[in-house]
């Protein structure tokens, strides 16, 4: 039941309440820490950063690790919503794959801690019924994929998308720049089937959509080897988004030492790979540490070499209040048009 | 009152398992004022829903004007009905609600207002028109369902206890009101109620209907007089029944024996024969007492209570087996002290013989007749 | 036959046909549901064929056992309080005079006629600006709220069908108020009392909004879980858990109206007896 | 007439007197009664509102924080074009699906509510089944079925009725049926109960006066049963207007309904007071229609069946 | 009958502006049979529950075995309620029913069973002990009402129109049966019904209230025989009331005028003056008439209409200003055709004097007087 959350910062935590995403982790690693160090994690799904960050600035929620998107690290930093990590605690951290950027806001990682390989808004479409060849952001607007379309739901991701596609900066906080985007945007929407929250898969594999400005062409690659062959990400002239995810423990919690030592065990390859095998992923961990934990052939999957290719093509910014509060204003009137 | 206008035929009615009414026939003639009288639960109003065709009967037939009811819908007759609570439409003020059968059948509409309006007048209620339904009291709400019903100036109209709901006074106000409208439009009434007074007051024939069976149908006289049925007797009126096998049956009367005692009645056709089974229905009024035995009789009874009722007071008088006999008397009459012993009779045109079937201990009424019956005094 | 009975069939035949179209849109996506709770794909939009892997699995999730037993504990809590407030309430109102009463009495109605974030935000509203930490006893206390109209207003309609002089009667014989509550007042508004009860249970059950606003980090609730995984698929596993819930109602329900078959035989053969 | 009249003159100093006398016991027990659900009220229902209202009148400040800084700002923001477009697109959705629910819903009301006592609560309690198990997962179930790889397509393909797939989910049509499937439950229990509560007598004598059954049907019937029907579009259209997961789930999210604005406000443009105010003015039409609706004659518990 | 057991003093009772219960004064004795009868709405039940103590009176006292009923809570008092419509608990079984007082009190089981039978017996329910209360007839409802209230031997017992429910049949039998109850057990009986024959046949008293005044409280022949109010003269029984004013006045006799003709009354204690506002109550049994005029009598009427009720026929004689006027007779009797003109009179004993203020056009009724009268025929 209730009540157990508020055993002193001193003492020992008997329980821990983590803010993942869905479809990432394992609970059954989970499960392993909790049979390895008696403390029992709470999960809870974000279904939009935005909400984390309602539920830490109100303070009536109380987590103790969270699974934060690179672009809010900043705004996170500069508001004093997270603690600091040890990373002498983190003694796993040396597993990590050379490459895996440091968020803006965070260069020095101290106060997050990468827990998944990058990843990327891409333009995954179907090679079977996609009516076009798309070479540029733009060509989403091509009234030959009207009602093909699938498309994520953030903000950030949609307008740097268009910003970057007219030759501007993702980050642009310039009205006439952003206005722009968001005709580009417009006439999109025009072919756009759904926006979809967290996952164009489903619209893809089922045909109701052939093209998907998507987060998860690794996940549908993991899904069936059938869409190895069936799906690619469309090569455009503008850069993708990249995201990254990083540990993070907010301020607020009272069981810092025990966050810590979950955030460290999920960095253990055999913890990652359950998580792999459940969700699929670009690994983290340097290859010759986890190879052997995964499936053979886990990577034949066309999607990691793919990854590796976006990582030289792709911008990340770091949101602020005032952007959100822009381009949510846009969004709102984007989504009113019919 | 000539030609048939609704005529019942060997009418069943079952409601699954349930036999509601039992081989009813009867014919109404025009312009007549019929009443369906019985205990609650008797079938009334469901034989009055099958003449309106709310209801089909399970077997037999019913003509309306010399056609099958079965044959149109309710709202395609020249029937209509006075329904027990009124059932006006709420949303509709009083014009409305009388003017509703007349719109329906597209009257033009000058015509509609001064048929309502002398309809209105007609039940006393001008000046009315704008009134809602809710604000009237339960006699005026009563008017207003039979403008209603009247305004389509039907060949029959159905009343099921209109007056039910209304208080003494009212209720004999509009019986008085109703019996005058029916006269004057000369419009068949079937009337549903189960006051009896009501149906001996306003009705030209009354049916008398216990458990789904008609037990008979007459004038309010013949049916307060000449009973058919225990059951009519008692319903009808106050009424002392004593059952009773014929003893001796001459010169066109008959010494009947009850188990305590003797009396004798009429028997002008000599259709009594020694040994039947027979009631005799006295009505209170018609009881007579005196301290001397009477020829013919020999009912012994103590009296038990006197009770006021405005200017009668009922003298309630037992007989030997407990038997409770009411005498009625005007207060400036003559009456029996608490206590004594009297011997009842009655003239022999006053107790009525009904030839029912009972059961009653032959013996016992025998030895009663050997003349045992003067010892026992409390 | 003649034609007002035809015309009287024809029309009932109709009506019929017209409701199990109804109850055939209402249950075609529970049979969706029960029969993809089968399928052997995670994503569960296509069928890829039939597997019992999922009911496997759940029996073996714990995990989401727990989920499940904190909704329904939710559920029961927020039932039971729902009903104790609601019965005493709408029991106090039928003769209670006081200042105030109609603003009450009016705003019990709110929570069934305001959209359901705006109340969940409100609710929230309240207890950040009251400083007092999210936990399980705000779910409850959300949730309550929501269901406490309709508890109200089952159980008030019941008591208005009861004859108000039975209370009285029970003064007048010299039992107590409390007695009076329990031997005449609850008895007679039982079967409100039930499906009030009913009502809520399943509101609270179901609940999303009021209860994602209101949840702190350990409190995850069926629906939430199921509404974080909606747009990914739904897993097979959820399928499997409700078609075991719905199952289980549905046997209820069956035992029930079984229950009622055998009463009214009975019935029908004693009355056959006595004839 | 004026006996009356000295009689109430007579009264009148005394009016104060005249309050309705009641015992200690008496009102102590109808404290107990009263109080929980009354302190319930006021705490969780009427002071939220206030609040609301209180926040609705604040001003937004960095990462989502309130500033307690008191602004019509929030209400004028509502006039920019933007959020017409939302709301007009809020109230389409709504308005076809009331009209459809109250449509489709009537017949079925007055099914059940001719029907035996005991059919008729078995017939309720199969129709709120559904919901009862989980409206997401059966939300869910739509997506499965309406797909065009999904039962539906695959059926009628089979049946070779059409050639191509249907564009049968992400779109108003679909949102349409789903609102319809969650509010149609509680759209017929309001007018059911208003067509059992409607005298049939009146029906008969209706037909009685000469009135066939589509007249009788639209002059008694119809008007006699409309707080029923009002109650039922009470029920379908306000929950429509602020219910954001079937948009969500079958709409694509191609469109934004006020619900969704509303949501976003509190979560990912986290802009309380905002979303407070737009919270506030549909409380307050909502309040209105129930307003209109009990003027009408209509009783409030109709809404909870 | 001694000791007082209910007083109400000043009783007035507000609910809001609506004034229901005015001003009222009664002392009821122990073991006393008073009866509250009126109009619906006139204040019975209110006046009944307010000495149950269900309601508080708004002002004034009443006070209950010497004590004011606001010390005590309802269920702490020796007054047990039969209500209007039985009021029984619908989740027990008859015996459970009856018991319940006695349950409440703590009774031991095996008393309650003996106490619970017997009272069963006593109003004739042996064997329904585990009938549930939804399988009873009205009738029997209402004794296991009685019996539940009996039970617990009550001082008072107040009983709320206890047969209203009930068919003609059905509600004589138990008025019977109440009445010696009552005897029998010596209780005093509250008793509210708006049926004048029940409250003349059943009470010791009857207490006549209109619109909340107590009109007039006295033993049942004497509010038939002399009622002091034009509205006890209207309300019970029959009556036909005529206003007028005092002309002459000698010999202990009045003579007195009404706008259509001239009567004669007794007035054995000579308060009447000449030009008192007068209204004579002339019950339709005591209404005579004949064909010539008799002295000290001026009244014409054409017959309208006879009914028939039972053994009476009702003559409606309409007089010139088209007043209406009953005549009762009964089927032996003679009869004035219909169409006729009669002149009217009655036994001067029997036109019951009502002093009461009304408005009568005075010279018209000197006209009359004046002898013009008779002329206008038609
Ligand atoms: N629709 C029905 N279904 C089944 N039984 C019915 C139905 N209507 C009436 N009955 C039964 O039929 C019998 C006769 O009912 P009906 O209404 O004709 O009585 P009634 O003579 O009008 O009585 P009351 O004076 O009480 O109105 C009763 O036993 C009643 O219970
Ligand atoms: N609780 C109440 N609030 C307001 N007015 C009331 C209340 N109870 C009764 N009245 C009014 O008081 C008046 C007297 O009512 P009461 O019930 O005493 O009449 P009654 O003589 O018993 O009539 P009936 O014969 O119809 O039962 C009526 O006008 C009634 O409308
Ligand atoms: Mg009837
Ligand atoms: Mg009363």
């Amino acid at each position: 039941g209730c009540g157990s959350s508020k055993s002193s910062s001193s003492g020992k935590a008997d329980s821990i309440n983590i803010l993942v995403w869905e479809g990432t982790w394992s609970e059954d690693a989970f499960k392993d820490f909790t049979k390895k160090t008696g403390i029992k994690v709470n999960v809870s799904y974000i279904d939009n950063t935005d909400t984390i960050i309602s539920k830490l600035v109100e303070g009536n929620a109380n987590y103790d690790v969270i699974d934060l998107e690179s672009a809010y690290v900043k705004t996170f930093v500069d508001n004093d919503l997270l603690a600091k990590l040890d990373n002498k605690s983190l003694t796993n951290k040396k597993n990590i794959a050379d490459g895996i950027p440091a968020a803006t806001g965070d260069e020095k990682m101290e106060y997050t801690c990468p827990d998944m390989a990058p990843g990327y808004t891409g333009i995954v479409y179907n090679k079977e019924t996609c009516p076009i060849k798309i070479t540029k952001f733009s060509d989403l607007a091509d009234p030959k994929l009207k009602g093909q379309v699938a498309m994520v739901n953030s903000t950030i991701s949609l307008y740097g998308a268009a910003l970057e596609a007219l030759g501007y900066k993702a980050s642009s906080k310039k009205e006439s720049e952003v206005k722009e985007a968001n005709e580009l945007l417009k006439r999109i929407k025009t072919n756009v089937k759904a926006f979809v929250g967290e996952s164009a898969v489903s619209q893809l594999e089922n045909g109701e959509c052939s093209v998907a400005l998507c987060w998860d062409y690794i996940t549908l690659c993991n899904d069936s080897k059938d869409n190895w062959d069936k799906f690619a990400v469309a090569d455009i002239d503008s850069d993708y988004e990249m995201f990254c995810q990083y540990w993070s423990v907010p301020a607020s919690s009272e069981k810092k030492s025990a966050a810590e030592k979950f955030i460290n065990y999920m960095l253990e390859p055999d913890a990652l790979a359950k998580c792999y095998k459940e969700n699929g992923g670009a690994p983290l961990l340097k290859a010759d540490v986890i190879k052997s934990y995964l499936p053979d052939g886990y990577y034949d999957n066309p999607a990691i070499a793919e990854y590796e290719k976006l990582e030289k093509k792709s911008w990340c910014v770091a949101v602020d209040d005032d952007l959100i509060s822009l381009m949510d204003t846009y969004y709102t009137e984007l989504m009113g048009e019919d | 009152m000539s030609k048939t206008i609704v005529s019942l035929m060997n009418v069943e009615k079952w409601y699954g398992d349930n036999h509601v009414v039992k081989n009813m026939n009867v014919n109404i003639a025009e312009g007549e004022f019929l009443t369906l009288l019985g205990p609650s639960g008797c079938g009334k109003t469901t034989t009055l829903r099958m003449i309106s065709g709310f209801e089909l009967p399970t077997m037999g037939m019913i003509k309306v004007q010399g056609e099958s009811v079965e044959k149109k819908e309710p709202y395609q007759r020249d029937v209509n009905t006075v329904f027990q609570n009124y059932a006006l439409f709420p949303n509709m003020n009083v014009f409305d609600n009388v003017a509703y059968g007349l719109k329906v059948k597209k009257v033009p509409k000058d015509e509609i207002k001064e048929r309502v309006l002398h309809m209105l007048k007609l039940v006393q209620l001008e000046g009315f028109e704008k009134r809602r339904i809710t604000q009237m009291s339960g006699g005026q709400k009563q008017r207003v369902a039979i403008a209603r019903a009247l305004i389509n100036r039907p060949k029959v109209l159905l009343l099921d206890e209109p007056l039910g709901a209304l208080d003494l006074k009212l209720r004999k106000q509009m019986q008085i009101e109703l019996k005058r409208l029916q006269k004057k439009l000369g419009i068949t009434f079937v009337y549903v109620t189960h006051d009896q007074e009501e149906a001996l007051t306003m009705s030209d024939r009354i049916a008398i209907i216990n458990q789904g069976v008609l037990e008979q149908i007459d004038t309010p006289i013949n049916i307060y007089q000449h009973p058919k049925t225990k059951f009519v007797a008692g319903f009808i009126g106050e009424s002392n029944i004593l059952d009773a096998i014929v003893l001796e049956d001459h010169d066109h009367k008959a010494v009947i024996g009850m188990e305590v005692g003797r009396g004798t009645v009429e028997d002008p056709d000599d259709s009594l024969a020694v040994n039947d089974p027979v009631s005799v229905s006295v009505r209170p009024e018609n009881m007579l007492f005196s301290e001397t035995p009477i020829e013919g009789f020999n009912l012994k009874g103590v009296v038990k209570e006197h009770i006021y009722v405005g200017n009668i007071i009922k003298m309630m008088i037992t007989l030997n087996d407990g038997t409770e006999i009411k005498v009625n008397r005007f207060r400036s009459e003559d009456l029996a002290d608490i206590g004594k012993m009297v011997y009842l009779y009655w003239e022999l045109d006053k107790g009525v013989v009904i030839k029912e079937k009972h059961l009653v201990n032959t013996d016992a009424v025998r030895d009663i007749e050997g003349g045992v019956a003067d010892d026992e005094d409390e | 036959m003649d034609k007002r009975k035809l015309k009287k069939k024809t029309l009932s035949v109709i009506s019929k046909l017209y409701v199990i179209l109804i109850f055939l849109f209402f249950y075609a996506p529970v049979v969706v549901m029960v029969v993809f709770s089968f399928n052997d794909s995670r994503a569960n939009v296509v069928w890829q064929g039939f597997t019992t892997k999922w009911y496997t699995k759940l029996f073996q999730d714990t995990e989401l056992w727990m989920v499940f037993g904190k909704t329904l504990f939710i559920a029961v809590v927020t039932t039971l309080l729902g009903v104790v407030v609601g019965t005493m309430g709408a029991v106090g109102f039928m003769n209670a005079k006081f200042k105030g009463k109609k603003l009450i009495t009016n705003s019990i109605y709110f929570p069934i006629v305001i959209p359901e974030i705006v109340l969940a935000i409100a609710t929230l509203l309240v207890f950040t600006q009251g400083g007092i930490d999210l936990s399980m006893g705000t779910i409850i206390i959300g949730n309550t709220t929501l269901v406490l109209p309709y508890v109200y207003i089952t159980i008030k309609a019941r008591l208005v069908g009861m004859d108000p002089s039975i209370e009285e009667a029970s003064l007048d014989l010299g039992a107590n108020r409390f007695y009076t509550f329990m031997h005449v007042t609850l008895p007679a508004i039982v079967p409100g009392v039930m499906s009030g009860a009913f009502m809520a249970f399943s509101l609270a059950l179901d609940d999303l909004i009021i209860t994602s606003f209101l949840a702190n980090a350990e409190t995850a609730t069926l629906p939430m879980k199921v509404y974080s995984m909606i747009k990914k698929g739904v897993s097979p596993e959820i399928n499997a858990l409700t078609t075991i819930i719905f199952g289980v109602s549905m046997v209820a329900m069956l035992a029930y109206l079984i229950k009622e078959l055998v009463n009214m035989i009975t019935i029908r053969r004693k009355k056959a007896r006595s004839i | 007439m004026t006996k009356t009249n000295e009689e109430q003159l007579l009264a009148k100093p005394n009016k104060r007197k005249r309050k309705d006398k009641k015992s200690f016991k008496t009102r102590l027990a109808s404290i107990i009664m009263c109080g929980p659900i009354s302190v319930w009220s006021v705490l969780f229902i009427i002071l939220p509102i206030i609040l609301l209202a209180f926040m609705s009148f604040m001003t937004k400040g960095p990462l989502g924080r309130v500033v307690y800084k008191f602004t019509f700002e929030n209400y004028a923001e509502m006039f920019k074009p933007v959020y017409f477009t939302v709301i007009k697109q809020s109230l389409i959705i709504a308005l076809w699906t009331t009209l459809l629910t109250v449509l489709l819903g009537y017949p079925l009301a007055a099914f059940i509510a001719n029907v035996k006592k005991k059919t008729s609560g078995i017939l309720t309690v199969l129709m709120m089944l559904p919901l009862w198990v989980s409206g997401l997962v059966i939300l869910y179930s739509f997506v499965i079925m309406l797909n065009k790889t999904g039962v539906i397509n695959q059926f009628l393909l089979n049946l070779h009725l059409i050639k191509k797939p249907l564009n049968l989910l992400y779109n108003n049509f679909a949102v349409i049926v789903g609102m319809i499937y969650m509010f149609l439950p509680f759209a017929v229990l309001p007018m059911f109960s208003s067509i059992e509560k409607l005298d049939k007598g009146l029906i008969e004598a209706s037909k009685d006066l000469g009135a066939g059954p589509v007249k009788t049907f639209m002059k008694v019937t119809l008007p006699l049963t409309s707080p029923g029907i009002f109650a039922a579009v009470i029920l379908t259209f306000i929950p429509c207007i602020g219910y954001y997961m079937v948009t969500d789930m079958l709409g694509g999210g191609t469109n934004m309904m006020v619900g969704n604005l509303i949501y976003r406000q509190f979560t990912i443009s986290r802009n309380w007071p905002f979303g407070a105010a737009l919270a506030m003015v549909l409380a307050i039409v909502i309040f209105l229609m129930l307003f209109i609706y009990t003027k009408l004659g209509g009783d409030l518990d109709d809404l909870g069946a």
